[in-house]
């Protein structure tokens, strides 16, 4: 009797040896799993850190390369003098401000089309000359004469511009032209003061937006969301 | 020829007095900054002009330069000021 | 009164401007014996870029190029750059800032010692001339970070 | 040396040192004395010190406004007296 309860309970002590043995094993399986998973994914983290790391210093060595060019072209045009001694001045003084500001110039552009992109800007400035000039015409027409005609309203619309450096583009090529001003620029929307009905048309139309997204390879779109009345602003003003 | 470029830099001065009475006289600080900012564009054209008669363009080629690149740093820095005060 | 600019044209304008204000100040600064121009000019126009990159930028894209400690390291080192050729040619037996002494050591002719002597001073000058207005810049501009303001005293 | 030239400037330097000090606006004073600065440097340039020009177009124009902006901003902005 007590012979069989003793055998018994070895048995039952071995079975729960046994089954620890198991969870044990299966434990320690899962723990290696878990690590070579770790280690492994800890070697593709250092690996994609170093690429990105390389490429960061590879894009922020051409970023200084490019400023040193455009800045000797510069330094070039004002010194005309082209003998060893300035020239070598001129490298080093350019690089050491390429070094100094190399994420200024080239903050957000996509390198690649910079040729592109200046071509398209000089063909563009003839056109934005022209308009400039009927501008002054027709602001010039408006003003001189004897009722003085005018009809002053904020216009608002949203643009398709994606870049600051186009939405610049586009707000100094509308202040240039007499009789718009780009008061402000908020998350995309333009808020522009237009001195008469045609201005603002000719606003609307979105000629020059289409244009000036022509030169930074940018969708083309554009729509009027409101037209507020400016009206009664300049009243409260002039009393 | 130096005749044409004197009459053409008076005529000049006579377009910096009206954005000068603006600016001595004008109401508010934004009439003046804006005042300002025009006799500003206008004195680098005086200054290119006088290069001309004194035939020696190299020389204040380098000061309006200066005016070119600066010219807009007072403004920026009062259009802050007015800002953050909230005057505007 | 520096923090970021949040308009859009101002913060491109001064990114695209800042670069080209230095490379024309170092201009000013190297031709200063030809053209109207020297280190006081040059210097204060490189102070100008920073002021610029001060106002649209914000405090901390500047102070990682000019901080304060490196304003007053960079002064002191302009006027030692000033002082010591002028001791050096001090030192090589001529008066002080006789720059024609300097061709001994440079094995040039007296002209062009002049010139190169002229230039390092000039560099000198304006490397203290641009850390004293950075300094004095940031002294008038940051001091309303500290909690007490002088406009509470009216 | 022009004479037209001369006697106009000498005429806005007046008209500018004139209202920038009797003006009550503090920083309507810096501003005019922004516009002083730059018939100044026409004045120096007529005066053929083309160094002296120069000197006053950057120090005026690149720090000596932004310098005293920030010394009104630290004080009131109107004059008491």
């Amino acid at each position: 009797m007590e012979v069989t309860l003793l055998l018994e309970s070895t048995d039952n002590a071995f079975r729960v040896m046994e089954r620890a043995r198991e969870h044990a094993v299966g434990l320690l399986d899962t723990a290696v799993q878990f690590t070579a998973e770790q280690t492994r994914f800890r070697q593709e983290k250092r690996g994609q850190l170093l690429f990105t790391g390389t490429q960061k210093r590879k894009t922020q060595f051409q970023n200084i390369v490019g400023t040193t060019i455009i800045l000797l072209a510069f330094w070039m045009l004002l010194s005309g003098k082209f003998d060893a001694f300035h020239l070598t001045l001129g490298v080093i003084c350019c690089a050491l401000t390429a070094y100094l500001f190399h994420d200024l110039l080239f903050a957000n552009v996509r390198v690649g089309d910079m040729r592109v992109i200046a071509a398209r800007f000089i063909a563009y400035i003839p056109w934005l000359i022209e308009q400039i000039i009927l501008a002054n015409i027709h602001v010039a027409s408006l003003v001189l004469r004897r009722k003085m005609p005018i009809d002053p309203q904020i216009v608002k619309f949203k643009t398709k511009l994606e870049t600051d450096i186009s939405c610049v583009t586009l707000a100094n090529s509308i202040t240039l032209t007499p009789g718009t001003i780009t008061m402000d620029i908020k998350d995309g929307v333009f808020y522009v003061h237009a001195l008469s009905q045609k201005v603002a048309n000719e606003l609307n139309a979105g000629d020059m937006e289409d244009r000036v997204a022509h030169i930074f390879m940018e969708a083309d779109h554009l729509y009027v969301e409101d037209v507020l009345d400016a009206a009664r602003i300049y009243q409260t003003l002039r009393t | 020829m130096t005749q044409f470029f004197v009459i053409i830099g008076v005529g000049m001065c006579v377009l910096v007095l009206l954005c000068l009475y603006r600016a001595t006289f004008g109401p508010t600080i934004l009439n003046r900054a804006a005042g300002i900012s025009a006799i500003g564009t206008k004195t680098l054209i005086i200054l290119l002009l006088m290069g001309v008669i004194y035939d020696r363009i190299d020389m204040f080629i380098d000061i309006s330069m200066v005016y070119a690149l600066l010219n807009f740093i007072g403004t920026v820095v009062l259009a802050k000021y007015l800002e953050r005060s909230g005057e505007v | 009164m520096i923090q970021e600019s949040d308009d859009v044209i101002v913060k491109a304008v001064a990114r695209l401007l800042v670069p080209f204000i230095v490379v024309y100040a170092l201009y000013v600064v190297m031709h200063g014996h030809y053209s109207p121009g020297g280190g006081f000019q040059g210097g204060v126009i490189l102070a100008a870029s920073f002021v610029l990159l001060g106002v649209s930028h914000g405090l901390e894209k500047t102070r990682r190029r000019m901080s304060e400690k490196a304003a007053r390291v960079v002064s002191s080192i302009g006027v030692l750059l000033y002082g010591g050729i002028g001791a050096l040619c001090l030192i090589l037996g001529g008066n002080y800032l006789d720059y024609a002494k300097l061709g001994k050591i440079l094995r040039v002719t007296p002209a062009e010692a002049r010139s190169l002597g002229i230039l390092g001073v000039e560099i000198g000058v304006a490397l203290a001339v641009m850390a004293v207005m950075c300094t004095v810049f940031f002294a008038i501009f940051t001091a309303e970070e500290s909690p007490e303001d002088y406009r509470s005293v009216e | 040396m022009i004479l037209p030239f001369d006697l106009i400037l000498v005429l806005f330097v007046y008209i500018c040192a004139i209202a920038a000090i009797t003006i009550k606006d503090l920083l309507s004073a810096v501003v005019i004395l922004g516009a002083y600065s730059f018939f100044m440097c026409l004045l120096w340039t007529q005066m053929a010190a083309i160094d002296v020009a120069f000197t006053e177009a950057s120090v005026s124009a690149g720090i000596g406004t932004v310098l005293m902006i920030g010394a009104v901003s630290k004080t009131k902005r109107r004059s008491n007296d």
